[in-house]
């Protein structure tokens, strides 16, 4: 018995250490575990589909270059899927770091010029700025209110895109990424009730929770975690970063799993032997 | 002085507040207009009061130095250090540009993987936490069990495989009782929000009317 | 082949991330070098964009005749008078030109986005034929607004109610928790494979 | 004139208005509030108590992203801010160190040190007062828990008191505090990051509460009598639900009245 109580009292750098050690096997050891695909990533993936041919996608980027590895398949994926289907796409960063991570993967890991795309034409990048909740009232409202020029400084009216292109009334879709859980409601309150438009989420896997009270009524579909990236990965038919963490995640979770049921077998041991002695 | 202290503050609280409702709750366009400049407005001040944490990150690093500096050389270590990387820093943003492959390199590998990292960390500090805590020592405690354990387990591949019908228990956690109490959770703290805000705005707030 | 200011770059990476993790073992001169490290730079960084915030929102338009910027970069400026006690109330203009819009802005979006909205939803999906679990939704709605309810003691209806509110408010914790602990995983995962390709970098792969 | 579909939002935030301003009459002639016991109120001053018996520091923290003014978090901000003022007073009159955590957002920094020295001042000891003692880490969760622990490992912690806007800095900041011996007092108005308040803290404020407990901590009547119309909104809520639900499951949907 005492034995079983001392479970629930193991030194807390035992259970750092095995799970550091569990990750780190698969990385070098892959297993290639299958995925299963859930409800709000498959209408996240219909509400793209559905799109009638030449709409205008808006990209709310939340990007963060600390939260890469959650965020990355999401929307590398999301970007494969949109330029495969030819729509036109307008980038706008909400966080400093987007801009940065636009620079680097929307030229790198996925080129739109691939797909036929051509800048300014197809897609534009509007760069930085501190949008916040009031912000995103004033993107929704008057793009040139909060963007005079594109990221590389051309005005916007130079830009055959933008033409005769200035607030909700143009856009068909957005696509509201974000890190921050309750900044949902900022899509929600400054898009979807005002205006009723459809708005898709992409955003960490803590906040999925959060989304989900807002989800199928007021955002159509929606990706929280790399995990859900990983699943939109495998139904759009895209491979990318997630599907190799899905295997260090399945081990690196094992120790936690153990040490909860650890800590239960105390409690319950203990709670036994002192009625016993009662 | 004192109206210019307390009663001018409250007042211009009171003012911007209902402008800013005006804004969103009329179709009149001044309103409209006065709302994106005043937005404009709150990312300038907000930006020109950056230095201010420098001021305060400085002031404290010195003391902490000053108390600490007989104690040993790593101590200077520790004061240099932030001065050096944030003029390195600083110096590269202002020469070359936050857009330059010089300031995006010192990004790419100081700041993202510093950032990265310390979520890294809270793997493990949620891990020693939920060790503690996950016990069913009573039906309040097993709920949170429940509903972290099955959600987990939703989540991880190697289980969505082993454990037939597991996605959508953990789905069903995440869309029925998880928005029944979150939502209940949402609407109970948005209404202390609002009976803050409308004394705020009443000028009946008191961290925004006392002050020293 | 990777180029030797990238191997730098991801060497440097490296000592970072450990530095990070080994406060977890306890605190280390690795990690206090580390802390001051990111707060430079962090400082660093913040002031940067800020700069360029006030040069691309206030600066040059003021330059090109918007007057009115004035104001906003005036008011910035009296942020700075709290490090001077005799003229520190100063600073309380512009917080309170801040706490305005934000209070307003709060209102206007709180009544319906998290008050209204939020019971509306919940009556639609039990009329659109939810069934039962429209109705448990509910029933979480109602009970654990219960809780929060701090003029009633929690006892008899109410008490019971709040009895299972709570369980419904643990059950979503529990889904937080979960939520949040996947993701630290991914980003461990992430460093990991960071290091996993220094190394390999390190032996020319 | 008035925005499409803005009529309930009007009426309801009139309502709440007039309320406001009956409950604030109320408080003036003395009627206040009968509140349930909420224990975490009590362990503060504990904490305090503590922090002194072990000789080492009260620490408040209000999140990496704490400060923010002009955003729709705002009142969890001047709600910190209540308890910030409440905490320095406390630590001044007992005799604590108070290191304070300050957010990224600088705008917020004035008011942080207005709010620690009127603390100090209402107890006559502004002298006491440590500018250095308001610690500042630059932009963002990552730099900030990492100052926040380091403090802790360096300074050691009696108490911990963590109200406001926390993202995913607190499961760092808490269990790290727990770890190296503290007492763990907290809240947030963010339900998606109350579970780690709830598991790392010795004494949860949870969610709403933070708001109720505000006011009690600051024993101003006026913030006292609010709470009367946050109550009479949960019960609004709780009714409007029930008759919605009751009503729907005959065929009537009520939605449309609230806004949808």
């Amino acid at each position: 018995m005492s034995i079983l109580r001392k479970l629930g009292k193991i030194d807390y750098r035992w259970l750092y250490i095995t799970s550091l050690i569990l990750t780190a096997i698969p990385l070098f050891v892959p297993i290639g575990l299958s995925v299963t695909l859930s409800e709000p990533v498959k209408d996240y993936y219909a509400a793209i589909q559905a799109l009638p041919e030449d709409s205008v996608i808006a990209v709310s980027f939340g990007g963060s270059a600390a939260l890469l590895d959650e965020q990355e398949a999401q929307f590398l994926a999301t970007w494969k899927t949109i330029f495969s289907l030819g729509h036109k796409v307008i980038f706008y960063s909400t966080t400093e770091d987007g801009p940065m991570i636009l620079r680097d993967h929307l030229g790198k890991k996925v080129i739109p010029e691939d797909y036929g795309y051509t800048y300014g034409v197809d897609y534009v990048e509007l760069g930085f700025s501190p949008l916040g909740e009031p912000g995103q009232a004033s993107f929704a409202a008057n793009i040139r209110g909060v963007y005079q020029a594109d990221s590389r400084g051309t005005p916007l009216d130079d830009l055959p895109m933008m033409i005769g292109f200035n607030n909700f009334e143009n856009i068909d879709l957005l696509i509201y990424e974000y890190t921050s859980c309750t900044d949902i409601e900022w899509a929600i309150r400054q898009w979807t009730v005002p205006y009723q438009t459809k708005v898709i989420a992409t955003t960490l896997g803590c906040c999925g929770p959060m989304a989900a009270p807002y989800y199928p009524s007021q955002i159509a579909g929606f990706l929280s975690g790399s995990g859900a990236g990983t699943e939109l990965e495998v139904l759009s038919g895209n491979p990318g970063p997630g599907a190799a963490m899905s295997d260090s995640k399945s081990i690196g979770i094992l120790p936690q799993l153990i040490f909860i049921a650890f800590g239960n077998i105390a409690y319950f041991a203990n709670k036994f032997s002192k009625e016993d002695e009662q | 002085m004192s109206t210019l202290k307390k009663e001018v503050p409250k007042l211009i609280v009171m003012v911007f507040g209902i402008l800013m409702i005006l804004g969103s709750y009329t179709t009149i366009p001044i309103f409209d207009t006065l709302n994106a400049e005043l937005t404009s407005w709150t990312m300038t001040i907000s930006a020109v009061s950056v230095w201010l944490g420098a001021v305060y990150a400085t002031y404290a690093n010195y003391q902490l130095y000053m108390r600490n500096r007989k104690e040993g050389i790593e101590h200077l270590i520790y004061f240099v250090v932030p001065f050096l990387v944030f003029g390195l820093q600083f110096g590269a943003g202002i020469l070359y540009g936050v857009e330059s492959s010089q300031y995006l390199w010192y990004f790419a590998h100081i700041y993202t993987n510093i950032g990265a990292a310390v979520y890294a960390v809270m793997f493990f500090t949620l891990a020693s936490s939920a060790y503690r805590t996950f016990i069913a020592s009573s039906w309040d405690a097993f709920a949170l069990l429940a509903g972290g354990l099955i959600y987990t387990l939703r989540q991880i591949p190697l289980f969505q495989a082993f454990i037939p019908g597991i996605v959508g228990a953990g789905e069903w956690i995440m869309l029925v009782p998880n928005v029944g109490g979150g939502r209940g959770a949402v609407i109970a703290a948005a209404l202390g929000a609002l009976a803050l805000g409308i004394r705020t705005l009443m000028g009946k707030e008191a961290t925004v009317t006392e002050g020293a | 082949m990777v180029g030797t200011m990238e191997l730098l770059g991801m060497a440097l990476g490296t000592f970072l991330i450990f530095s990070t993790l080994s406060m977890l073992w306890k605190d280390n001169p690795f990690f206090r070098v580390g802390q001051m490290a990111v707060m430079g730079s962090s400082i660093a960084h913040f002031i940067l964009l800020n700069m360029q915030t006030v040069r691309d929102n206030a600066w040059t338009p003021l330059l090109n005749g918007d007057i009115l910027m004035v104001i906003p970069l005036v008011l910035g400026l009296l942020m700075y008078a709290r490090l001077k006690k005799s003229i520190a109330w100063l600073s309380r203009y512009p917080s309170s030109v801040l706490i305005g819009i934000g209070t307003g802005v709060m209102i206007a979006g709180t009544v319906s986005g998290q008050v209204l909205d939020q019971i509306a939803i919940t009556i639609t999906d039990v009329f659109n034929g939810g069934g039962i679990n429209a109705m448990i939704i509910a029933i979480g709605v109602v009970t654990s607004i219960t809780f929060f309810v701090f003029t009633k003691e929690h006892t008899g209806v109410v008490g019971k109610s709040a009895s299972i509110g709570r369980k419904f408010l643990m059950i979503s914790l529990g889904a937080n928790w979960s939520g949040e602990i996947v993701w630290y995983l991914t980003q461990l995962v992430g460093r990991l494979m960071y290091i996993k390709n220094f190394l390999t970098a390190l032996m020319g792969g | 004139m008035i925005e499409t579909g803005s009529w309930m939002d009007l009426i309801f935030l009139a309502l709440m208005t007039i309320l406001t301003n009956y409950y604030l009459k109320k408080a003036a002639d003395g009627t206040l509030p009968n509140l349930r016991t909420i224990p975490a109120i009590a362990a503060i001053q504990e904490g305090v108590g503590k922090s002194i018996e072990e000789n080492k520091p009260v620490h408040y923290a209000m999140g990496a992203s704490g400060g923010q003014l002009y955003s729709t978090l705002v009142s969890m901000t001047l709600t910190s801010f209540a308890f910030l003022k409440y905490l320095s007073s406390l630590c001044a009159r007992l005799g604590a160190r108070l290191i304070v955590h300050m957010p990224y957002q600088t705008e917020s920094l004035p008011m942080i040190e207005e709010m620690v020295r009127e603390g100090y001042r209402v107890e006559g000891k502004e002298e006491e007062f440590r500018v250095e003692d308001l610690r500042y880490y630059g932009r963002g969760a990552l730099t900030w828990t990492q100052g926040v622990t380091a403090s802790y490992a360096q300074e050691g912690v009696g108490l911990n008191l963590s109200i406001g806007i926390f993202y995913s800095d607190c499961p760092i900041s808490l269990e790290m505090a727990k770890i190296m011996g503290g007492l763990n007092v907290g809240g947030t108005g963010r339900w998606i990051m109350v579970y780690a308040f709830a598991m790392m803290c010795d004494y949860v404020f949870l969610g709403e509460e933070i708001y109720a407990a505000a006011a009690i901590v600051s024993q101003n009547p006026t913030m006292l009598a609010g709470i009367w119309v946050e109550e009479l909104g949960k019960f609004f809520s709780i009714a409007m639900s029930i008759i919605g639900v009751i009503l729907a499951l005959v065929g009537l949907n009520i939605a449309p009245i609230l806004g949808i």
